[in-house]
């Protein structure tokens, strides 16, 4: 018999689910105040129980399908940090909105749940299973504001679109399996180290890259990121950029670095071309962009290829850095579209960047801790996104690609020009109205814990940083 | 009793920290709490300043004062500031130049003043730990943390095309900075410390050198500004109000040349010797190109922007001349010459622009064909103006002399030409600051409103004469300042002649 | 018939289901169709390989894909829906309000 | 007291006084403000008579003080302090007497003007600024004092700054001066370099050496310069080079040329009047336009050694000496007319320095400092009670009227034009004897301008005289009638500098030329001294001035009188004949050679036109537009174009990711 201890949070999670569903089928609150409530104190307990519970060590379980390790237990308790925050920002926005739906609280819950099965993943099987869990929630997600056309178009394309990736995932998976005999990453890995790998096993390999850059964003392999950003309500494209990523950062690491690290040549080719094209067509397109969910989008897009620099370099040190950029990026990316709720006063929405005009006047804090995020994404110090992208290139230096680091510093100055365009706009144009924006206590909250993070984070990054390290110890 | 307090830090982080503070508290209700609160705060730092060049070890080049603390172990960045003979003057400057800029140009400023006051503070402790600074990385988060509040200065309470200027000098200066990031992380890994120190000590290969001293370059040379990298200046100067205008022009260009001095010298010896000759031919031509450009300029404080690059023009030729001269005496002096000049037009220019925002708080123009006659209604402000104009021009017995006199002396050993070009200032730097003295000042009253203007009150008229003293003073008794330098400047000209190649 | 040969005609229905999504301009219910026939490809795939390895670990992968196809399709369907009842129209080539 | 003290209070007196009455002046009143100030100026010419007269009759001896070390790193220090030798001694004097003059004269002068505290101020500055420069015993400080001077002329002469002519004549006076001292700075760069010091001491040691070795050892004097390490040369261009010596005298001469107003930097000198006229008497006649001259005699032991600048001196000197004379004859403003004749009497004393004369040099400027400085106040005695009236077409017979001012003139004009017993007459003759027997490059050429100006000198000088003191009166008949002697304060600094335009000469040649007064600050090569050649024919004053009646000088004197006297004071019309005859020659000089329109045309506007250019097409069309905004626009041109790429179509977006999917397999393949 299993010990399921283990499974604790992942347990818990599905069953809260299941009862917060039931409860919310009987609810007679229009506004869904006690699913909201209690999808939070789910998400909490999950948190605090993944905390207790945080893995000293590396476990393989359940037949090694389920991988405990610290790494996994930092992305799950990240990951339902960053949904909680997103549920903040989300419950303003959906209630004048008209999204009102006990699903949209609980497609969170068990997209979080993918979320976690995919960190933990030990096997191709495992990862797939989180992956579409959490594919198919968030499809839900987009698809949540039902009167909305762009909505619908975005679901669609995403849907469609993710679906031929996890096709290509599958195809990749099937391939290997072929060729390996195994489904197993560590499995994996032991063939590797004793067998050559065949153009078959490559061509695999190849197939899941797609994948994952695909979960990514990266280009080629972004044309859903703008649209999907674009259409789908802000509150859930606060929440698809910010902790998704976090976790198909989780399946990139089972991948590329427990079950594909033999074959790192291949793999570090194909990163390498990902991550300057992301870098290069994000931050030029950027420009072009006066949709500010368009700009976060492209922004997205370049962070991406940023972010991929890390774990090119195929260390320890590497992945800890795209580690730590990504949660980063979770973080300011989740700040970015929470402050486009922040915003919008009843149900308009915030999509062109003049909306942003005059904000710096009217409302001062406001103005200047949405700044913190757009600077921050600009890699400026003081704050955080300095230092991720200090990690992510001593990391591509370390690996010895001078030129991409160089690239990397070009872009970023192009990079800046999009994100002070923003920054510009709050403090510098003249507002449209003098109308102060008014906000609900939760916005306020959200808005002012990630960027205060931001800048927390920015002065002593130490514990994080030192939190991503641990987390590869048991590379 | 002060030296128990880790006086560098509180020098830094006072200002911050008192900046935050202004920001979060009741804002323009209590504008004049505030800015009595500010005004505290930077007379202690200046008091802080004061003691430290009191207590300052003259004999030493090391690190003095300093402070070192853990801060990010994983990646071996440490928080360790120090001061030496080549950041204390600068540090001085910082904090004399912001109390002034509190003092009195907040009162031209018409909305959200507490916001600038806040602005202020912020710059001066970003700006101190520019300076004081001994890890790399510290070093670039206060380079670049600085520009923040400066971009913000510049938007918000600028001139008309003030946006296409701060975006223009925000860009200019990221673009610079974010290639010597990449050269520092380059080394810091090599080094296995992202300490200063630790850089200079590693030893480069020849083509490494060439990669980071290049990358030093573009950061430095845009934040001196050198031609061509030098156009972000003017515009960021005539649209910025007038305490902007003077912490850009007596402080922030002097990064650049502390960076030449801190980082490209001492870090790339080798690269550096073999580049002398561009730099210095660009900063000849920084000196006489920039002079001419000057010589066309219609607007007060464009002339005076382009008066500053042609005057930094300087700076960067006396750092760079000292790996062509053999005579230490005279290498010593041309770095003496960069070092004071830095200093002097902090003192000078950051004056200009005081007297240029006393003019455009009074008639809102900064047209000099709008002027002329002032001295027939500001008869003080145009002595003192006068003074300060010809400090500019270099006039012996002002500051603005020593280092051009310095700089220009000691290039003669290495080339007669070069000092030939450089010598070419006295003309063009007369010409250009007499010019605008006389359309500006001189003359019969241009129009009724010349005519009825108020002479400087008390609060402008302390703040002239408090940079007259020390422009003054530094012109009659450099030695003042020389001997804090010259140990710190006898180490760097070592560290600047040793080959980092070996071997022979 | 060798291995080869299931591979093949996986590899075919895989690149059919991909093509098309790419030709068809018209109705969204075919691209539901082209991705069935995608994992149905890789079905077979795993279901060739699991008979050729003599390892039954492929075979369950299957199960698990035919479960989420389920699922997937039941989303698709659900958007399809939504997109009906906002549109009135489900054509592909209508799908182009956000782009750029 | 000691010599230190003794020094620093003649050097701070003026300056304390110039600060109280800048500063404090308005409180002060007119009255304690020029008695503060001229109390401060009477202590400096106090303690300079002292120091004179003892080097002149009594046993003093060189003294190098230093003040204080204004800079010093490594093994160099630069230092603030007095060299007080027979040189420093005789500019001391003639600096504090003029300045005590024009201080007093001043009361009256500007006894009306707004300004009042200002100009006392002003003065005793430039009196504090002018010592800086003769008591230096470095470069540096004499560097200071040369650009202080340059600093409180300019203000001076902007002392009227609503006058627009003012105001252009003083920047352009700044500005031909920077240019002067653009040479000089490289000079001392040189010097620098050569000497590894700023300091005279060491510096005058190596060239004694080097000296010593000319006159004992019989060396010549480049190998006495090779053999005391000085024989670098610089490349000028290409293979072409230069000996540093040659280099550096040059240089430092240029810079004497900017202040002692030599051609082609003197166009600054006759604008410059346009400053009040007791300005004109101080700056630009006695002090500062000597300190070139002070300059290069001080330096004597470093032009000594280089024969081609001392030949670039002779020729520049002469060329003054004689062209601007020239232009003196068809000037109409009576300052103007005295102004080109300092210019043509500076022209003499380079002369001078051109044929190692250096103590006549020095000597001329001491008696012209004298005489001119009193033309000048005649002069402004003439304009106060003429009402500010400077044409002299507009004035005439006015002896009667102003008999004070007309005597002083008088003697000042015989003084000037070299009359034998009158002070100008020893310094000039000397100094043509001394060129005639010179054998250096150009000195035949100096001969005969220095010959010719002497001629010239008549001519105008007489004219002048003519013009405005004698013949029908142009005044308007009330203002003629209502005309009187200007005020005491005034007539009696006229008659101060009288006595010594009539004496100087006959009492102080023979001390100060032929003994051996300038022996510890003016060195001369052996087979430089002219003055010895001189000083064979000298016995006794009276009986040079006789001598010098039997002179070619003197017929050219006389010539020149009697010109004068025909053309303007018996027989104008042969003004208008001369009109006719010599209307090319007369336009040229009406022009002043058309200097004035080559550097408002050529450097003033030339330079503008450049700063133009470079900024229009440079850094607005070049940096700004093309590269820094031309960058962004391509940026955001092909933003766009990428941008289309997102076509919104599903169907191209699958195509997209296929592509993707396929060129990766490929590469794969490709890359083996």
């Amino acid at each position: 018999m299993y010990n399921l201890m283990h499974l604790l949070p992942e347990m818990f999670l599905l069953t809260a689910g299941c009862v917060i569903l039931l409860i919310d089928v009987f609810s007679k609150d229009l506004d869904r105040n006690l699913t909201y409530r209690l999808t939070q104190l789910a998400l909490l307990t999950t948190a605090i129980i993944c905390v207790v519970q945080f893995p000293q060590l590396q476990y393989h379980l359940y037949g090694r399908h389920y991988v405990l390790d610290p790494m996994a237990g930092i992305i799950k308790i990240s990951v339902i940090v960053l949904a909680m925050l997103a549920l903040l920002f989300a419950r303003p926005y959906i209630l004048p909105r008209r999204i009102l739906r006990g699903e949209y609280y609980l497609l969170h819950l068990f997209a979080v749940l993918g979320m976690m099965v995919l960190a933990s993943g030990g096997s191709m099987l495992t990862l797939y299973l989180g992956l579409e869990l959490l594919s198919l929630s968030l499809y839900a997600l987009v698809a949540m504001q039902r009167h909305s056309y762009q909505a619908a178009e975005a679901a669609v394309k995403y849907f469609v679109m993710g679906a031929i990736a996890s096709g290509f995932l599958l195809y990749g998976m099937s391939l290997i399996y072929g060729v390996t005999q195994q489904i197993h990453l560590t499995d994996i890995a032991a063939y590797l180290a004793q067998n050559d790998a065949s153009l078959t096993l490559r061509f695999g390999l190849v197939f899941i890259v797609v994948a994952i850059a695909f979960k990514f964003g990266a280009v080629p392999f972004q044309m859903w990121v703008p649209d999907v950003y674009d259409g789908a309500p802000t509150s859930t494209t606060a929440f698809l950029s910010s902790a998704p990523k976090v976790a198909a950062f989780g399946l990139a690491i089972r991948i590329f670095g427990y079950g594909f690290i033999g074959i790192a040549v291949d793999w570090q080719g194909l990163l390498i071309i990902l991550a300057s094209l992301s870098m290069l067509l994000g931050n030029i397109v950027a420009l072009a962009q006066s949709n500010i969910k368009r700009l976060l989008a492209y922004s997205a897009i370049a962070h991406i290829g940023y972010f991929l620099l890390g774990i090119i370099s195929g260390t320890a040190a590497g992945f800890s850095a795209s580690f730590f950029y990504i949660l980063i990026y979770a973080i300011m990316s989740l700040g970015g579209f929470g402050c486009l709720i922040y915003l919008g006063q009843g149900s308009e929405d915030v999509k062109d960047i003049d909306q942003l005009k005059g904000l710096g006047r009217k409302n001062p804090w406001g103005g200047l801790l949405i700044s913190f995020l757009f600077l921050s994404m600009a890699g400026l110090p003081p704050f955080v996104g300095f230092w991720a992208k200090l990690e992510v290139f001593l990391a591509v230096l370390n690996a010895g690609f001078i030129w991409l680091a160089v690239l990397g510093a070009v872009m970023s100055i192009i990079g800046l020009v999009y994100y002070l365009k923003v920054v510009k706009v709050i403090f510098f144009d003249e507002p449209e109205t003098e109308q102060k924006i008014i906000a609900a206590r939760g916005l306020r909250l959200g808005l002012g814990l990630t960027s205060l993070s931001v800048v927390a984070l920015g002065v002593f990054p130490s514990k994080l940083l030192e939190l991503c390290r641990q987390a590869f110890e048991y590379l | 009793m002060l030296e128990q307090l880790p006086v560098l830090s509180l020098l830094i982080w006072l200002p911050l920290l008192s900046g935050v503070l202004v920001l979060l508290g009741p804002g323009d209700k209590m504008l004049a709490w505030s800015q009595r609160f500010a005004l505290l705060i930077s007379l202690i730092v200046l008091v802080l300043c004061v003691w430290l060049f009191v207590e300052f070890d003259r004999t030493t080049a090391a690190f003095q004062f300093s402070e070192q603390a853990r801060w990010i172990p994983s990646l071996n960045i440490e928080y360790k500031l120090g001061a030496d003979g080549i950041s204390l003057p600068l540090v001085m400057l910082t904090s004399l130049i912001n109390l002034l800029v509190l003092f009195g140009a907040t009162t031209s400023i018409r909305f959200r003043q507490t916001q600038f006051v806040a602005a202020v503070l912020l710059l001066t402790g970003a700006m101190n730990g520019v300076f004081l600074a001994q890890d790399s990385i510290l070093f670039y988060v206060f380079w670049e943390a600085m520009l923040i509040p400066m971009f913000l200065m510049i938007g918000i309470w600028g001139g008309p095309n003030r946006i296409y200027a701060t975006l223009k000098f925000f860009l200019y200066t990221f673009f610079g900075s974010i290639f010597m990031l990449v050269a520092l992380i380059y080394m810091g890994r090599d080094a296995g410390s992202f300490a200063i120190d630790a850089m200079r000590q590693m030893p480069l290969s020849a083509t490494e050198q060439s990669w980071i001293f290049w990358a030093f370059l573009i950061a430095f040379a845009v934040k001196i500004p050198m031609v061509p990298v030098h156009t972000w200046l003017p515009d960021a100067h005539v649209e910025a109000p007038t305490g902007g205008s003077v912490i850009l022009a007596a402080i922030m260009l002097k990064m650049g040349g502390y960076g030449f001095l801190r980082f490209s010298l001492p870090i790339t010896p080798d690269a550096a010797a073999s580049f002398a000759d561009i730099l210095i031919i660009l900063s000849l031509i920084a000196i006489v190109y920039i002079g001419f450009v000057a010589l066309a300029q219609k607007d007060m404080k464009k002339l005076i922007a382009y008066s500053s690059i042609a005057h930094m023009g300087f700076v960067t030729l006396g750092s760079f001349i000292v790996l062509q001269l053999l005579n230490p005496d005279a290498q010593s002096m041309a770095m003496q010459g960069a070092m004071v000049q830095m200093i002097s037009h902090g003192l000078i220019s950051g004056a200009l622009f005081f007297c240029i925002g006393v003019l455009y708080d009074r008639l809102h123009t900064r047209q000099i064909s709008d002027f002329g006659g002032v001295v027939n209604s500001m008869p003080v402000f145009a002595t003192l103006l006068m003074l300060f104009i010809l400090a500019n021009a270099g006039l012996p017995g002002t500051s603005g002399f020593v280092g051009e006199f310095f700089v220009i002396i000691s290039s003669f050993q290495a080339d007669w030409r070069i000092a030939l070009f450089a010598a070419l200032t006295l003309v063009l730097g007369a010409a250009y600051s007499l010019w605008f003295y006389k359309r500006v000042i001189f003359g019969k009253p241009a129009n009724e409103n010349i005519a009825r203007l108020d002479d400087v009150n008390g609060r402008e008229k302390t703040i002239l004469i408090v940079l007259a003293i020390f422009i003054v003073t530094l012109g009659v008794y450099p030695q003042l300042l020389i001997s804090v330098m010259q140990p710190s400047i006898e180490q760097l000209l070592d560290f600047a002649g040793n080959s980092k190649l070996g071997g022979g | 018939m060798s291995l080869t040969h299931y591979l093949i005609v996986s590899a075919l229905l895989f690149s059919i289901s991909v093509v098309g999504i790419i030709i068809n301009r018209k109705n969204v219910i075919t691209l539901l169709m082209c991705i069935e026939l995608m994992l149905l490809a890789v079905n077979t795939n795993f279901i060739a390989f699991s008979r050729y390895l003599n390892d039954e670990v492929g075979q369950i992968f299957v199960f698990f894909i035919l479960t989420v196809a389920a699922a997937e399709a039941a989303i698709g369907l659900a958007i399809l829906v939504v997109l009906f009842r906002t549109n009135k129209k489900i054509d592909v080539d209508e799908l182009k309000e956000l782009k750029g | 007291m000691t010599i230190q003290a003794q020094l620093l209070l003649a050097v701070l007196a003026p300056l304390v006084g110039a600060i109280v009455a800048g500063l404090l002046g308005k409180k002060l009143g007119k009255v304690l403000t020029h008695r503060i100030t001229i109390a401060g100026v009477f202590i400096s010419f106090v303690i300079a008579v002292n120091w004179f007269f003892s080097f002149l009759w009594g046993d003093a001896t060189a003294v190098d003080v230093t003040v204080y070390e204004w800079a010093s790193f490594g093994g160099l220090t630069i230092q603030i302090g007095f060299l007080l030798d027979s040189l420093t001694a005789i500019m001391m004097l003639v600096v504090t007497f003029i300045s005590l003059m024009v201080h007093i004269y001043s009361i009256g002068y500007m006894h009306d003007d707004d300004g009042y505290q200002r100009f006392f101020s002003y003065i005793s500055l430039f009196t504090f600024s002018m010592l800086m420069l003769v008591m230096s015993n470095n470069f540096l400080q004499l560097f200071f004092g040369w650009e202080a001077v340059g600093v409180m002329s300019y203000l001076l002469i902007g002392f009227w700054y609503q006058k627009e002519t003012a105001i252009f004549a003083n920047m352009k006076a700044f500005l031909v001066n920077r240019v002067g001292d653009f040479g000089f700075i490289l000079g001392i760069g040189g010097i620098f370099l050569l000497f590894g010091t700023l300091d005279y001491a060491p510096v005058f040691k190596t060239m004694g050496l080097a000296e010593e070795l000319v006159s004992l050892g019989d060396q010549q004097p480049t190998n006495a310069l090779a053999l005391v390490g000085l024989d670098q040369t610089f490349a000028v261009w290409g293979g072409l080079e230069w000996s540093a010596m040659s280099f550096i005298c040059i240089c430092l001469f240029i810079g004497a040329m900017g202040k002692s107003a030599q051609v082609p930097l003197h166009v600054w000198l006759p604008d410059s009047m346009e400053g009040p006229t007791p300005i004109s008497a101080l700056i630009h006649a006695a002090t500062m336009v000597t300190a070139g001259v002070f300059m290069v005699a001080r330096m004597s032991p470093l032009f000594e050694f280089s024969e081609t600048a001392l030949a670039m001196i002779t020729v520049i000197g002469a060329i003054t000496a004689l062209f601007m004379g020239l232009v003196a004859i068809v000037q109409n403003d009576i300052k103007r007319i005295i102004a080109y004749s300092t210019l043509s009497q500076l022209g003499y004393m380079v002369v001078a320095l051109g044929v190692s004369a250096y103590s006549a040099a020095i000597f001329h400027l001491f008696t012209h400092a004298f005489f001119k400085a009193l033309l000048f106040l005649g002069a402004g005695s003439v304009i106060v009670a003429l009402h500010h009236e400077q044409d002299i077409r507009k004035m005439g017979g006015l002896y009667k009227k102003l008999p004070i001012t007309y005597w002083c003139t008088l003697i000042g004009t015989l003084a000037l034009i070299g009359t034998p017993f009158f002070s100008g007459f020893y310094s000039k003759d000397t100094i043509i004897s001394a060129v005639s027997s010179a054998q250096g490059g150009f000195s035949s050429f100096a001969y005969f301008a220095v010959l010719t100006g002497v001629l010239v000198t008549a001519v105008y000088s007489v004219r002048l005289l003519l013009v405005v003191f004698h013949g029908k009166t142009n005044v308007e008949p009330q203002l003629y009638e209502e005309l009187q002697e200007s005020p005491k304060v005034i007539s009696w600094p006229l008659i101060a500098l009288a006595v010594p335009s009539l004496v100087a000469g006959f009492i102080f040649t023979k001390p100060l030329l032929f003994t051996t007064f300038f022996d510890d600050s003016i060195r001369v090569l052996e087979q430089h001294n002219v003055l010895a050649v001189v000083e064979q024919h000298y016995d006794s004053a009276i009986n040079f001035a006789l001598h010098g009646m039997m002179n070619p000088v003197f017929i050219m004197l006389l010539t020149g009188i009697t010109i004068a006297i025909i053309v303007y004071g018996w027989a104008p019309r042969f003004i208008t004949m001369w009109a006719i005859f010599l209307k090319p020659v007369k336009r040229l000089l009406e022009h002043k050679y058309f200097f004035d329109e080559l550097n408002q045309k050529v450097f003033a506007r030339g330079g503008h036109w450049l700063g133009q250019v470079l900024w229009r097409y440079g850094d607005k069309a070049v940096i700004d537009e093309g590269i820094i905004d031309g960058s962004a626009q391509t940026l955001k041109h092909i933003a766009l174009k990428v941008r289309k790429l997102q076509t919104g179509y599903l169907f191209h977006y699958a195509l997209f990711m296929l592509v993707g999917l396929v060129a990766f397999l490929a590469w794969l393949i490709f890359r083996g």
